[in-house]
């Protein structure tokens, strides 16, 4: 088995808010390998983002530690970070803020190369930022075109060329087709999957459908208020998912077969508010299981092989459907 | 909240295919806003080559000629001293417009640097200026540039800061307000992921995207400064005589109110055409720029 | 009374157009519905296809200087609707014909307190007191599940799936015949959406009333619709009964739909994209609107507009290439 | 007007009271003795207060009010002694007595506070009894007495510090009129009062009292003054502007329109052009001055600003000062009846000045004023000059004057004093400012005639005249015009009473009501 | 609330506290000789400098300073004019009245008249209603206020008899100053009005009302006006203060007796104490009008007063947890 690329330890990252400390990440522990792609799942302000922009450090994170290629660079000085930044990119989900309205197709994408340095001289710059152009598939007509005059599908390739340009591994996709209509969201995703294939990308894909998920991703985090419910490599957490979370969330995915409707889990309430939580599951007040145990923390654990699980009622329940944990 | 953002982004992504024109474009569909434009078009013109198109000089007395009523050969009379009131009119067409253009320019570039570094570095620094903003607005901007005027002694260029001083507040507090929203949008981000550094990013991301309000902002600023160049004028501290200012001009004009009544009324209604096709502009251009507002 | 009187909703050849700094947007170009009492019809489409403005136009509330209805009619309960009078248009406005919109977090009045507003329509239309209408909306409050000691409260005190259920309960405090439903849920989470869908559900259901459900979630078509409508730049292409249009979509854009969208229980693998983009609804193609993305065009669908074919129960689908191509298949 | 029919207190006779409306254009602040003088105040203070002496019109004769008589008594060393007697039982309001405590307390207690620099000439007042007291000057100056005795006002001490801070709005005093309501910044309303103690004793025309109610109303706005006057809402208005004349007289022989009654006066502040003589200045030289001088038809200005109603003036002084002489009129005065260009020219080059310079004028944010500057500039111009105006809001303007680097040029009034003499010692006076005038002359031959002219034993008209010919042959300033002054009423008014500084006497004046 | 009141109350200390300092300062720097205009020009240098020894403009910048600031904040008492020795405190207590009904009563006409004008362009979008009354706005905002007093005073004094031209005693005396006053505010909020009403109009709240059924009368008044009067509330916010300056110039053209007034008068003068207690006050009455439009606005708008109570947050986690 391949080395993680990067890694989450124990990380932490809360906001100040007027109200009081927001805990948006808290302690999550994950990886990711080589080549892979981590589906990251949960609610609207699960924190999803924060943990994805904590990961590449765009936000300095509060407490515990990331490591990438196995070094620590939770604290890592100005120069340094530099050159990880360009390891490390990020595509976002809104393809309509995600580009300076300012700026060219073209120089969107040349922005970057030029901090790089790698390429010196305009013939070297413009035959890179070609080569990408053609990477993620936007015409060479539209290379002065400005973004108001693309349609949806085009910006968010221009947001992947511009992740791309800077060679990267590790690359965090905040969403990146939520905005898009099915017809394109199908273009972009499979444009994903192939970039991943040609360079051996390594992806952390954040999202709120299951489908997509499902089908991009080969591990998945579920996360809740902020804390990682569950992880495992995808196909596993779809067939058997373990959290009574994740159960409730794969069972409310409204499904396109119009034959079998499955039976669904409808959860009561809502998500609570991340601003100083109380102690123990954070699912309790929703949960159709809940018990006095639950007011405890929760430790992720390895309930069946690389299939972590935070919930003190999980095995129990894996049981009383019958089946033995191995 | 994401899913809020669909949405959103949904909307937006209807808005941008309908505002496919430019903004210019639509500017000049803006009916109110295109006659503003050709009356300022004509006022420039008039300020541009008032030499060439007026025989008379605007500042050399004709004293045996004076309060001469409106004829063929003074299309608009002549002032108290005898001098063409229309070519003073033309010249006064430059200093008018400049006091009202540069003075808000000034504001401006005061205010973007403030507001810049106020919203940019936030904290300490945003929290100082923001009072002392607080501060300068407390004090009614007629008042602040009487004073201002008074303390720097009253030449244009003294003028034009005085005009300036109770404006800049108003564009900082815009263009941080701007700053806030902007600076958490994605591509300010997305900026930063790729190493970029921070006066690159406050100035080639954030500074021209916070544009288009400042834009509005100034141009329905310019008409103000006129107005209040005239009215400064009026208690006594307009631009040096001879010079023909409008404001200087018709508060000289006061004195023959009902003897010569046109050296009131016509330098009013010339500021009046003015302050109005700016004010058109302003009017279009806010609604050129922000679609929302689009009917 | 004529003789259509006979269906519940039906309209006929609806065109719809708007004007946008002097271009002419095409929204709505002819478009025949129908639909009975208590059935369900989901109306799909991408963004702009103009699902909403079919919507509006039954209400009648679209935009009054930047719209106009070029062509069509629409008739509920046997009436032409574009023939009342605006008075007529108020009472069946919330009382027999109910719309939610896209957007909870905008559709309340945010100075309004949320009984208030569930009351305001109640009082409108049932002519009851001030205090019954109070009654009237605690019970619907009651009903979509919030505690009625919180009629008094404000719509930013309510959190994003609460203000969506203020508004269906605004929606059918009135028992309305027909419920258009505008992306119900959209600016929803997963499991709060499968809260408001079940909800809202049940509630059609109790109160028997229609309702045309309009999304561009295939899956919430599923779960919720008897009928499914297909809407492509202002055009239905595809309309028929739920399983005959999910087990044998038959439009290439249907077809394209359902190959785009990543399934759950299927295996990984490319998805099939539509390739292109939709038309530019101020400048359509003269033919099939579809024809420039589709992979059977040919000659004559560019020139010649397609008619409807009927494909089976109630299904019918518009593509000129239909028969050729059932018939190859 | 506003003749009220509910009269109170008023004439016994009429039954209604008389009231007149006088337009101020300013708002005194303060009615208190011991304040400077401002528009405000100076425009009241005839009617509510009376002073020892009363001096009709500028350069008029003093006439005995609260003081019955005056005589120099003894001169010796640099002090001379004026031994005066006041009224017996000269009564304020309040009905206290007014005695010669009263004169040494008023002087003790201006004197000090700096507001009014002539206090500085006396030396003490020597309280003698109730009714007699010498007052000792440290100068002997034509007219000093007489201008110190016309601004010690009729106050008692002891009413003074019973009333404190409310006299400021409600002066007690011994004048005929009283305060009977202060409307800050709006009006003053005055009253006749009923118990005068001079009813028979003081002849002077201020303490006459021909209306019963005097109101003060403040008007800032100069046009506004006028079109109230127009509009009846004020029955007199103390001094029209030239351009506003117009509307009050025929536009033929200009005599007054129907409906007005009109008197005039020369203004006693004449405008005069004076060049800077610093060492520095380009100025200093006389050539260029002269060319200047010739290059400015003033006569002209008198025509245009003045639309003619005022006098080019034929030297730094004018007729309005009691010591003028009229036959200097005759002189030839540069460009007075026209400018001399060729004359201008030629001393121009022989100057030597360099005529790229730039020349500051600085003058004063007065419209007539700038109305002057801009006609000297473009006279100058005309010569081949390069000014340029600059103007000072008054505050700043005498600063500027001081400053001998700030200007080359400036012009401004000078004078409302009441002898030509005492106008050209404020001006041209080396002592008063460490050995140069007010435009920075230094000439020992200038102050030697000046000496003379104010010496009241040697003030001769040859002195005079001596003085003026050095002052006009050197033409270290250049005399413009002294301004004709409308005081403007309604045709309530038949006769118009001035005190000493031009300001109405509204009580005094006649009236057909 | 109450709380939020009294915080932004006790903030308005340190603000005046600031504006005291500015104002002070620059008054020490502006140029102009007060002892040369107490004493015009006739006087000798020595007279001069005793005169300005006894006003303590000798004293040193800081000490002059300290003294003020200790006279305004710990006596209450801005001093006395250096001109004529009276109280400035009472000068502008006295003139305070002027100053006000002018600017209110032009904010009410601003009220009475902009709002209703604004409301009816919005709802004739684009028809003549809305072009006349934009033209007649427009116009507003463009005419110089002492023009347009002046032109009233021509027509309506001199010409017609109708009205008196200046001073105040009556009633009518008001007239023209309040409209000269303020029209520019009544075509300034009509503007605002009508865009803050349009901007609502086209709200999913207001489409969902006529959803509803609810009568254009009854969207116009529960659901357009309370939302479009948010933006309007601010702007007679600020426009409260330009009126408070505009006063500087009416004030002077129709010789009415308040703080516009006095304070040019003083700055002419180099009245410092009053030029800075008048300063100081009309940045006091600013900042209350500000504050007043906060609590408006909080009273509209139940969203700003659930962030003024600083409640709804922890309201929202409560709830959410039961
Ligand atoms: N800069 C910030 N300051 C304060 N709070 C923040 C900040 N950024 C995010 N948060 C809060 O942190 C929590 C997690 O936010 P985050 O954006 O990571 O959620 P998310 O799962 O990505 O949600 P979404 O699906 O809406 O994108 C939210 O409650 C959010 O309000
Ligand atoms: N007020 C309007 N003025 C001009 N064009 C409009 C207006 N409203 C909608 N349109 C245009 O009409 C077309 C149909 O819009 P409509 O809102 O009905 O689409 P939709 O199917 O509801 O889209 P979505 O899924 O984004 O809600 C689009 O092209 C849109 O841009
Ligand atoms: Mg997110
Ligand atoms: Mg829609």
């Amino acid at each position: 088995m391949s080395a993680p690329l990067i890694e989450a330890r124990h990380l932490k990252k809360y906001f100040d808010t007027p109200s009081g400390q927001l805990h948006a990440v808290d302690d999550v522990t994950f990886s990711i390998d080589q080549g892979r792609t981590m589906g990251v799942v949960g609610e609207s302000g699960c924190g999803k983002s924060t943990l994805g922009r904590t990961m590449i450090h765009l936000l300095e994170s509060t407490e515990g530690q990331i490591y990438f290629q196995g070094e620590d660079i939770t604290r890592i000085g100005k120069r340094k970070l530099r050159s990880l930044r360009e390891d490390m990119q990020i595509i976002f989900q809104d393809p309509y803020s995600s580009l300076n309205p300012r700026m060219s197709v073209r120089q969107v994408i040349m922005d970057p190369l030029k901090r790089s340095g790698r390429f010196q001289g305009k013939s070297a710059l413009d035959a890179e930022t070609d080569r990408i152009m053609n990477l993620v598939g936007i015409e060479e007509r539209l290379k002065n075109s400005y973004p108001h005059e693309l349609d949806g599908g085009r910006r968010q390739r221009v947001g992947i060329g511009r992740a791309l340009a800077l060679n990267p591994k590790f690359i965090v996709c905040d969403e990146p087709v939520s905005a898009l209509d099915v017809s394109i969201q199908a273009q972009v995703l499979n444009l994903l999957q192939d970039l991943q294939d040609q360079l051996g990308l390594t992806y952390m894909f954040i999202t709120h459908n299951l489908s997509v998920v499902k089908h991009i991703s080969d591990d998945l985090c579920v996360m809740y208020l902020g804390q990682l419910v569950e992880t495992s490599p995808s196909d596993e957490i779809f067939k058997m998912p373990l959290h009574p979370y994740t159960k409730a969330l794969l069972s409310a995915i409204p499904s396109t077969d119009v034959h079998n409707h499955q039976e669904r889990i409808v959860i009561k309430g809502e998500l609570t508010s991340p601003i100083e939580p109380q102690p123990g599951c954070r699912f309790v007040s929703r949960c159709p299981h809940a018990c006095k145990a639950c007011l405890q923390h929760q430790q992720l654990e390895e309930l069946l092989p690389k299939h972590f699980v935070a919930c003190c009622r999980a095995k129990e329940l894996y049981e009383l459907e019958g089946r033995v944990v191995k | 909240m994401s899913s809020n953002t669909i949405v959103a982004a949904r909307d937006k992504a209807k808005k941008h295919q309908a505002s496919s024109m430019t903004t210019l474009k639509r500017l000049w569909a803006h009916s109110g806003a295109r006659i503003g434009i050709i009356l300022f078009a004509v006022l420039v013109f008039m300020a541009v080559f008032a030499g060439v198109l007026s025989p008379y000089d605007p500042i050399k007395l004709d004293m045996a000629n004076a309060n001469a009523p409106i004829s063929l050969s003074h299309l608009l009379g002549t002032d108290e001293l005898g001098r063409d009131e229309l070519t003073r009119i033309m010249y006064g067409a430059r200093y008018s417009l400049a006091i009202g253009t540069l003075s808000t320019l000034m504001a401006l570039v005061f205010g973007v640097i403030t507001g810049a570094i106020s919203g940019y570095f936030g904290g300490m620094v945003d929290n100082l200026i923001m009072r002392f903003f607080d501060v300068l607005q407390a004090i009614p901007n007629l008042l602040l540039s009487i004073i201002v005027a008074i303390v720097l002694g009253s030449n244009w260029f003294n003028l034009m800061i005085a005009l300036s001083v109770g404006h800049i507040a108003g564009y900082a507090r815009t263009l941080r307000a701007q700053i806030l929203s902007i600076r958490n949008l994605e591509y300010v981000e997305a900026a930063k992921a790729t190493n970029c550094g921070l006066w690159e990013i406050l100035f080639k991301y954030i500074v021209p995207n916070s544009f288009a309000p400042l834009i509005v902002q100034a141009t329905s600023s310019v008409p103000g400064t006129i107005l209040a160049t005239a009215s400064l004028a009026f208690i006594g501290l307009g631009i040096q005589a001879p010079t023909p200012e409008w404001g200087a001009m018709l508060s000289s004009g006061k004195d023959f109110i009902r003897m010569d009544p046109k050296l009131v009324i016509i330098p009013g209604i010339f500021i009046i055409i003015t302050v109005l096709s700016l004010n058109s502009i302003g009017d279009g251009l806010r609604d050129a720029l922000d679609p929302k507002l689009k009917k | 009374m004529n003789e259509r009187g006979r269906d519940f909703l039906e309209i006929k050849d609806l065109t719809v157009e708007y004007t946008s700094e002097g271009q002419v947007v095409h929204a709505v170009n002819g478009v025949s519905l129908k639909l009975d009492k208590g059935q369900t019809l989901g109306l799909v489409g991408e963004t702009g296809a103009g699902k909403t403005t079919i919507a509006k136009s039954i209400m009648r509330i679209l935009p009054p200087h930047s719209s106009a209805v070029k062509g069509g009619e629409i008739y509920f309960e046997g009436r032409n609707l574009q023939e009342l009078s605006e008075l007529e248009m108020h009472e069946i406005r919330g009382k027999k014909i109910s719309m939610i919109f896209q957007d909870p977090m905008t559709a309340l009045n945010p100075v309004m307190r949320v009984g208030e507003q569930i009351a305001e329509g109640v009082a409108l239309h049932e002519k009851v007191s001030k205090k019954e209408a109070q009654e009237r909306a605690e019970q619907m409050l009651e009903m979509v599940g919030i505690p009625k000691n919180r009629y008094k409260e404000y719509p930013h005190q309510f959190s994003g799936g609460m203000k969506q259920r203020v508004v269906i309960a605004m929606t059918l405090a009135c028992n309305p015949r027909l419920l258009l439903a505008d992306e119900p849920t959209t600016a929803l989470d997963v499991t709060i959406q499968a809260q408001v869908l079940e909800m809202m559900r049940n509630l059609v259901k109790k109160k028997d009333a229609s309702m045309i459900l309009i999304t561009h979630d295939l899956g919430v078509v599923a779960e919720m619709c008897d009928y499914v409508a297909v809407v492509y730049a202002g055009e239905i292409v595809e309309h028929g009964d739920l399983f005959s249009v999910f087990d044998h979509p038959s439009h290439p854009y249907t077809k394209g739909l359902f190959g785009a969208i990543p399934k759950l229980n299927e295996d990984k693998g490319r998805l099939h994209s539509i390739e292109g983009l939709p038309p530019d609804p101020t400048n359509l193609p003269q033919g099939c609107y579809f024809c420039p993305r589709c992979p059977l065009a040919d000659e004559s669908c560019v020139s010649k507009k397609p008619e409807p074919v009927v494909v089976g129960r109630s299904h019918y689908c518009r593509c000129g290439k239909l028969k050729k191509w059932e018939a190859n298949k | 007007s506003q003749t009220d029919s509910t009269g109170n207190g008023g004439t016994p006779d009429a039954g209604r009271a008389s009231e007149v409306v006088v337009g101020i254009a300013a708002d005194p602040g303060t009615l208190d003795p011991f304040v400077a003088s401002n528009t405000g105040n100076i425009a009241t203070y005839q009617t509510v207060y009376e002073h020892l002496l009363y001096i009709n019109g500028m350069g008029g004769e003093p006439q005995p009010s609260i003081a019955k008589s005056y005589e120099l008594e003894s001169e010796s060393n640099g002090q001379w002694v004026w031994a005066f007697e006041i009224n017996e039982g000269v009564k304020d309001a309040d009905g206290n007595t007014y005695t010669a405590n009263d004169v040494k307390w008023y002087v003790d207690t201006i004197k000090p506070l700096g507001v009014d620099a002539n206090m500085e000439y006396i030396d003490e007042i020597e309280v003698v009894d109730d009714t007699h007291f010498k007052m000792h000057l440290n100068a002997s100056q034509i007219g000093l007495v007489e201008l110190l005795a016309s601004s010690i006002k009729g106050v008692v001490r002891e009413t003074y510090e019973k009333y404190g801070n409310e006299f400021a709005k409600n002066p007690v005093t011994t004048a005929h009129y009283q305060v009977s309501k202060y409307t800050t910044g709006s009006e003053i309303v005055a009253e006749k009062r009923d118990d005068y103690w001079g009813e028979n004793v003081n002849k002077a025309l201020q303490a006459k009292a021909n209306v019963d109610k005097i109101t003060f109303k403040i008007i800032t706005d100069a046009t506004q003054m006028d079109i109230a006057l127009q509009n009846n809402e004020v029955d007199m208005i103390p001094s029209v502007a030239s351009a506003d004349l117009f509307d009050f007289l025929n536009e033929d022989d200009l005599s007054v329109k129907d409906g007005f009654f009109a008197d005039d006066y020369l203004r006693g502040a004449t405008l005069i052009m004076f060049f800077n003589n610093s060492e520095n200045n380009a100025f200093a030289n006389e050539d260029l001055r002269k060319a200047c001088a010739y290059a400015v038809d003033t006569g002209a200005i008198v025509q245009n600003v003045l639309g003619g109603q005022g006098t080019a003036l034929c030297t730094v002084g004018s007729e309005c000062f009691g010591d003028f002489q009229m036959d200097w009129y005759d002189d030839e005065y540069y460009g007075r009846n026209g400018v001399n260009l060729d004359k201008a020219k030629e001393l121009l080059t022989s100057s030597g000045f360099d005529t790229s310079q730039e020349i500051r004028i600085i003058t004063e944010t007065d419209n007539t004023i700038v109305r002057v500057a801009q006609i000297v500039d473009s006279y100058l111009r005309e010569l081949g000059l390069n000014p340029k105006i600059e103007s000072y809001e008054a505050a700043l303007y005498e600063e500027m004057c001081a400053d001998p680097d700030a200007w080359d040029i400036f012009i401004g009034y000078r004078g409302a004093g009441d002898y030509l003499a005492n106008m050209w010692r404020w001006t041209f006076d080396q002592e008063i400012r460490d050995g140069f005038t007010a435009n920075f002359v230094h000439d020992e031959e200038l102050q030697g005639y000046l000496k003379a002219c104010l010496d009241p034993n040697s003030h001769t008209p040859e002195d005079m005249t001596k003085f003026k010919n050095l002052l006009n042959d050197k033409c270290y300033a250049y005399g413009i015009f002294a301004q004709k002054m409308y005081v403007l009423g309604s045709k309530k008014v038949t006769e118009f009473v001035f005190a000493e500084n031009w300001s109405i006497v509204p009580g005094a004046c006649s009236y057909n009501f | 609330m109450y709380k939020y009141i009294l915080k932004r109350l006790l903030w308005m200390i340190p603000i005046i506290l600031a504006v005291t300092i500015v104002i002070f300062t620059i008054m020490y720097f502006v140029p102009g000789d007060i002892a040369k205009i107490i004493l015009g020009t006739n006087a000798s240098d020595e007279a001069y400098a005793a005169l300005r020894e006894r006003l303590g403009l000798n004293d040193p910048y800081f000490i002059r300073l300290l003294n003020y600031l200790k006279d305004v904040f710990l006596h209450f008492n801005f001093g006395e004019s250096v001109v004529d020795g009276t109280s400035v405190t009472s000068a502008l207590i006295s003139r305070f009245p002027a100053t006000l009904i002018l600017a209110f009563t032009s904010i009410l006409m601003s009220i009475a008249f902009g709002i209703p004008l604004g409301i009816v362009a919005a709802q004739h979008n684009g028809k003549w209603q809305d072009t006349t009354s934009m033209f007649i706005a427009l116009l507003g905002i463009s005419m110089p206020g002492f023009w347009l007093g002046l032109m009233l005073v021509l027509l309506f004094s001199l010409h017609l008899h109708w009205l008196p031209s200046t001073g105040i005693g009556t009633w009518q005396h008001w007239i023209l100053p309040v409209i000269t006053n303020g029209f520019g505010g009544i075509a300034a909020t009509a503007r605002m009005a009508r865009s803050s009403v349009l901007e609502v109009i086209e709200a999913d709240y207001v489409t969902t009302a006529r959803a509803k059924g609810v009568s254009e009368r009854n969207i116009l008044t529960r659901h357009i006006l309370p939302n479009s009067m948010i933006p309007v509330v601010t702007s007679l916010g600020g426009s409260f203060g330009m009126q408070m300056a505009g006063t500087i110039v009416i004030e002077n053209l129709f010789s009415i007796p308040g703080i516009g007034q006095y304070t040019v008068n003083a700055i002419g003068s180099r009245d410092y104490y009053a030029v800075q207690g008048s300063v100081i006050m009309l940045a006091i009455v600013f900042s209350v009008v500000m504050l007043l439009v906060d609590i408006i606005y909080a009273y509209i708008d139940p969203r700003i007063k659930a962030q003024f109570e600083g409640q709804s947050k922890k309201r929202r986690v409560k709830s959410g947890v039961k």
